[in-house]
C-alpha cells in the first residue's frame, strides 16, 4: 500500500457538488454533504432544501449575523437565497416523498453492489438515529453518498452485501469515497474516477465485492 | 373567536396536565422547541407520559429542556421520535443510556412518517401508505401493500392529548406565525392535539393582529398562550456551541 | 288540515342557529343553512367555517364592498371578522374530517329515524353533487338538517327509510322542519318543537315513521 | 432559483399541453379560478382530456369558461370532481345534458376526498382511509377497513399532468400568495402536478419579492407565470348575477 490517504473531507464534497445540474433540487444531510453547499459549480443554479421546510437555502451565517430560528439540517445557521420559502414538517416531506428532489446527499457506514445503504444503526445498537434518511433514500430522483473507504479497523466499506440493517434497497447512484467516485452496479462497484495519488490495485484490495474500472479512467480533479 | 387564551406563566399553561398523557414537543434543532413549556412541565412532575418529538435532546452545550430530562426526572415511559441516539456515534445523548438500560420504551420512526403520522391525526386521516422504510428492518412483520408496482408500507395517525409548540406572533384568537425554521412540526402537531400550548416570541395581539392570509396555524388549533419573557427568566435559541458534553 | 305552512326559510335558520353554543365553530351549507349566520344569538362567539378554508367569517358583504375573491360555500361575497385565517382546500377537510366542528348545517332532501340523510342525488339521477357533504355529514359532532316538511307533491321528507341514496347513516342530531324541531331517536321522530299553527296530529299525517312528542311540548319562538 | 418561467401570453403556456393529459383547474366559485388558461385551453383545442376540478362551471350569469365549454368543444374525455350536477336540482349545467347523454365520462368524488387526493399525490402518499362516504353509494363494491371500530374507505392518489391556477401575487422564482378564498384547491393542484401554470392578478416581482415566511405555494411546484392583463383582455371574477341560465 502507498499509504495515501487520498481526499479530503471537502474534496469529497467538492467532487459530488459537481455532479450537480443546473435547476436541481438538492438536500444536503447532516455532516460532510453540508460541505457541498460551499462548492463553487460556476453559474449552476441550485435550490438546496433542508428537512425542516427550508427550501433555497445558502451558505453557512457569518457569525455575529445568525438568525437563530432559521437551520438546515445540521443545526447550523445558514443564510436564505432571494426566492426562498419555507414550509412546515409535513409539506417538507411531501417534496421529498412526493419526487422532487434530484438529488439526496447523505453519509454512510457502508454501502453494497446492490446500492443498499446502511446509515442509521450500528451493529448490536439498540434503536439508531434514522432522522429523514429513510424518507430521502427512498424518495430522492438520485441518492450520492459520501463515505471514507474503509473502516477505523481498516475494513472496506463498499461491500457485497450490507451487514448493518439498510436504511433503503437499491437507491444508491454514486457512492464518493476518499479513494475514488463509484457507482453500484448491482453485481459490483464501477470505479469511475479515481483519487490522486491511489491506485486501482490499492483500491481493489480495500473494495467487498468487484471492482469494474471505467474505459479511459479519469483522476478526480482538486483544487 | 375564543379570546380568553392567555396565561400568565408557564406553570399555569400545564398545571392541569394528568399522568399517562400523550404530548408532543414541537422543535428542529433549536428553532420551535417550546423549552419553556418543557422546563415547567418537568416542574410539574406529570409521570408515565408519551412524549414525541424529532429528537430526544440534543448532544451540544448548552443543554435546553429536553426529554433526557424529562427521562431523567422519571416522568417519561415512552418517545416516539426519530432518533434514539445522536447522528454521530461518537455523541452518547442521555436518552440513549437511559434507553438502552431499559429506564425507557422508545419507538423509532422515519421523520417523514412521524411528520405524515401527526399531520393524518390532524386531519381525520387514520392510515396511509408510504414508501419510506420499505425493505429494512422497520418493516419486518409490518403491513404491506403493493400499489401501481411499488412496495408501501401502511402507516397509522398519532393522535395526541397535548401540543407544546412555539411561535414568533399570536393574536388573542390563537392565530400563530412562526419565523423561517422556527416552524418545523408545530403546525402538524398543532393540528394533531386535542389541547396545544403555545409559547410565543413577541407580546400576543389583539384579534385580527395578523391578516387572515398570513396566519401560519389557525386559531381553532390553539388553546392556551404564554408570552416568552427576556433571558433569563424565558429561554431562548442560543449559538451552537462545538464543545461536547 | 289546517293549512298552516309553518316556519318561513329564516325562522328555521334562525332556530338552529339558537342550538349554537358559545366558543363553537360551525359549518353551514348551501342554501336556507347560510341564512344562520344572520341570526342574532346574542354574545355568543361562533366561528363559522367554510368547506373553501376560510375560518371565522362573518356576514355578507354589503353591495359594493364585496371582496370578489372571498366567498363562502354557497358563492356568496362575505366578511371576515378579526381573527379569521385562510387555509387551502385539503387543510380546510382536515380541519373537518378532524373532527373540529362541532356542528354542520345542511340541506337535505329526506332523514330517516335512523339518523340517515339524503341529499346529494334524485332518484334515478346520473351522477349528483356530493360537494362537501359527505365528509362534514361523516365528521362534524353535530349534524343539523334544515328541510321542508313535505315534498311538492305532499309526501313526507321524515321517513322510516331514505328510498334516495343517503350522504351519511346515523349522523342527524336534529332535522329542522317547517313544522317544527326533531330528533331522530332511531326508533322514530321525537318533537322537540311544535312551530305556531301546526297541531301534533297535522305533523303525525305527514310524517313517516313513528312521531314520539316531547314531554310539555313547546311551541318554537318566532320574532 | 429558475426564474425564466414568465410567459409572454397564455396562448404560449399552454401551447405543448397533448392531447390525452389529465389537468386540474383549481378554483371555488369564482375565486382561484384559472378563467385565462381555461380559454386558452379552448383556443388550444387539445382532446381526449381528463379533467379535475370541484364543479364543471357554475349555473350563473356571466357564463365563464368551464369544463362544461369544453365538453362542448369537443376537448374532453372524463371529469373528476364533486359535482356532475348543480347543488339546486332545478339549475341544469351545460355539462350535465353532456353527461347525461353519454357524451363524457365522469368520477363523483366528495369535495374532500378529491382535496386529500391531490394532497396526498403531491405528496408522495399513494393511498389512504377516510371516512367519508362510507355507507353510500359511493362506497359499494370499494375497499374498506375496520381501523380501531370505524369503518373507512380505501382512496388512491390523483396525479396530475398540469394543474391551471390562478393567485394574486408571484416571484420570478415562481414562489405564490393567493387572496383570501382565492386559495381553496390551488395549492394542493400545484403540487400534485408535474407542470403547473399560474395565472397572476399582479405584476411579477423579483425572486425574494416574497418574504420566504409569507409563501402560500413554493416556486418549486411552479413552472409557469402569465400575468392576467386587466378587463377586458384579461378574466376577472364578477359580481353574481342571480339572474339563472
Amino acid at each position: 500500500m502507498s499509504g495515501a490517504k487520498g481526499l479530503t473531507r471537502q474534496q469529497m464534497a467538492d467532487r459530488v457538488a459537481r455532479e450537480f445540474q443546473d435547476g436541481w433540487i438538492v438536500n444536503l444531510g447532516v455532516g460532510i454533504p453540508t460541505m457541498c453547499s460551499n462548492t463553487d459549480i460556476g453559474g449552476r443554479d441550485i435550490t438546496y432544501h433542508s428537512e425542516n421546510g427550508v427550501i433555497g437555502y445558502g451558505g453557512i451565517a457569518p457569525e455575529g449575523q445568525e438568525d437563530m430560528n432559521l437551520v438546515n439540517a445540521g443545526g447550523q445557521n445558514v443564510t436564505l437565497k432571494p426566492g426562498a420559502a419555507v414550509v412546515h414538517h409535513a409539506d417538507s416531506f411531501g417534496v421529498i416523498r412526493g419526487g422532487r428532489i434530484d438529488a439526496t446527499v447523505m453519509g454512510a457506514y457502508q454501502v453494497s453492489m446492490t446500492g443498499d445503504f446502511a446509515n442509521w444503526k450500528l451493529k448490536g445498537q439498540k434503536g439508531g438515529g434514522i432522522g429523514g434518511a429513510m424518507d430521502l433514500a427512498a424518495c430522492a430522483k438520485r441518492v450520492f453518498i459520501i463515505l471514507e473507504h474503509v473502516t477505523r479497523d481498516g475494513l472496506p466499506r463498499l461491500v457485497t452485501e450490507c451487514d448493518l440493517p439498510v436504511t433503503a434497497r437499491a437507491v444508491v447512484t454514486l457512492a464518493m469515497t476518499n479513494y475514488g467516485l463509484f457507482e453500484p452496479t448491482g453485481s459490483g462497484f464501477r470505479l469511475r474516477e479515481i483519487a490522486p495519488g491511489l491506485t486501482v490495485a490499492e483500491i481493489r484490495a480495500r473494495t467487498g465485492g468487484t471492482l469494474v474500472v471505467a474505459d479511459g479512467l479519469n483522476e478526480i480533479a482538486t483544487t | 373567536m375564543q379570546t380568553n387564551k392567555l396565561r400568565g406563566s408557564f406553570q399555569d399553561a400545564v398545571a392541569d396536565i394528568p399522568d399517562g398523557s400523550t404530548i408532543a414537543f414541537g422543535g428542529f434543532a433549536m428553532p420551535g422547541t417550546p423549552f419553556n413549556l418543557i422546563r415547567a412541565l418537568l416542574r410539574q412532575g406529570a409521570k408515565r407520559l408519551t412524549l414525541v418529538a424529532n429528537t430526544t435532546g440534543g448532544a451540544r452545550q448548552p443543554r435546553m429542556p429536553d426529554i433526557g430530562m424529562l427521562v431523567e426526572n422519571g416522568q417519561v415511559a415512552k418517545v416516539i421520535c426519530a432518533f434514539t441516539a445522536a447522528t454521530r456515534p461518537t455523541d452518547v445523548l442521555p436518552f440513549t443510556k437511559h434507553y438502552e438500560a431499559g429506564d425507557v420504551a422508545a419507538e423509532l420512526v422515519p421523520q417523514g412518517t412521524l411528520a405524515e403520522r401527526l399531520r393524518a391525526a390532524g386531519a381525520g386521516i387514520p392510515a396511509f401508505y408510504t414508501p419510506t422504510g420499505v425493505g429494512t428492518e422497520l418493516a419486518e412483520g409490518r403491513e404491506t401493500r403493493m400499489i401501481n408496482g411499488r412496495e408501501y408500507l401502511l402507516e397509522y395517525a398519532l393522535p395526541l392529548d397535548y401540543a407544546f409548540i412555539r411561535a414568533r406572533t399570536a393574536d388573542a384568537a390563537g392565530n400563530l406565525r412562526y419565523h423561517r425554521s422556527q416552524r418545523n412540526f408545530n403546525p402538524v402537531m398543532a393540528t394533531a392535539a386535542r389541547i396545544t400550548i403555545a409559547e410565543i416570541d413577541e407580546p400576543v395581539l389583539p384579534p385580527g393582529g395578523i391578516d387572515p392570509d398570513d396566519v401560519h396555524t389557525p386559531g381553532i388549533y390553539v388553546h392556551r398562550l404564554v408570552q416568552v419573557p427576556p433571558e433569563p427568566d424565558g429561554l431562548w435559541p442560543a449559538r451552537r456551541q462545538e464543545k461536547r458534553r
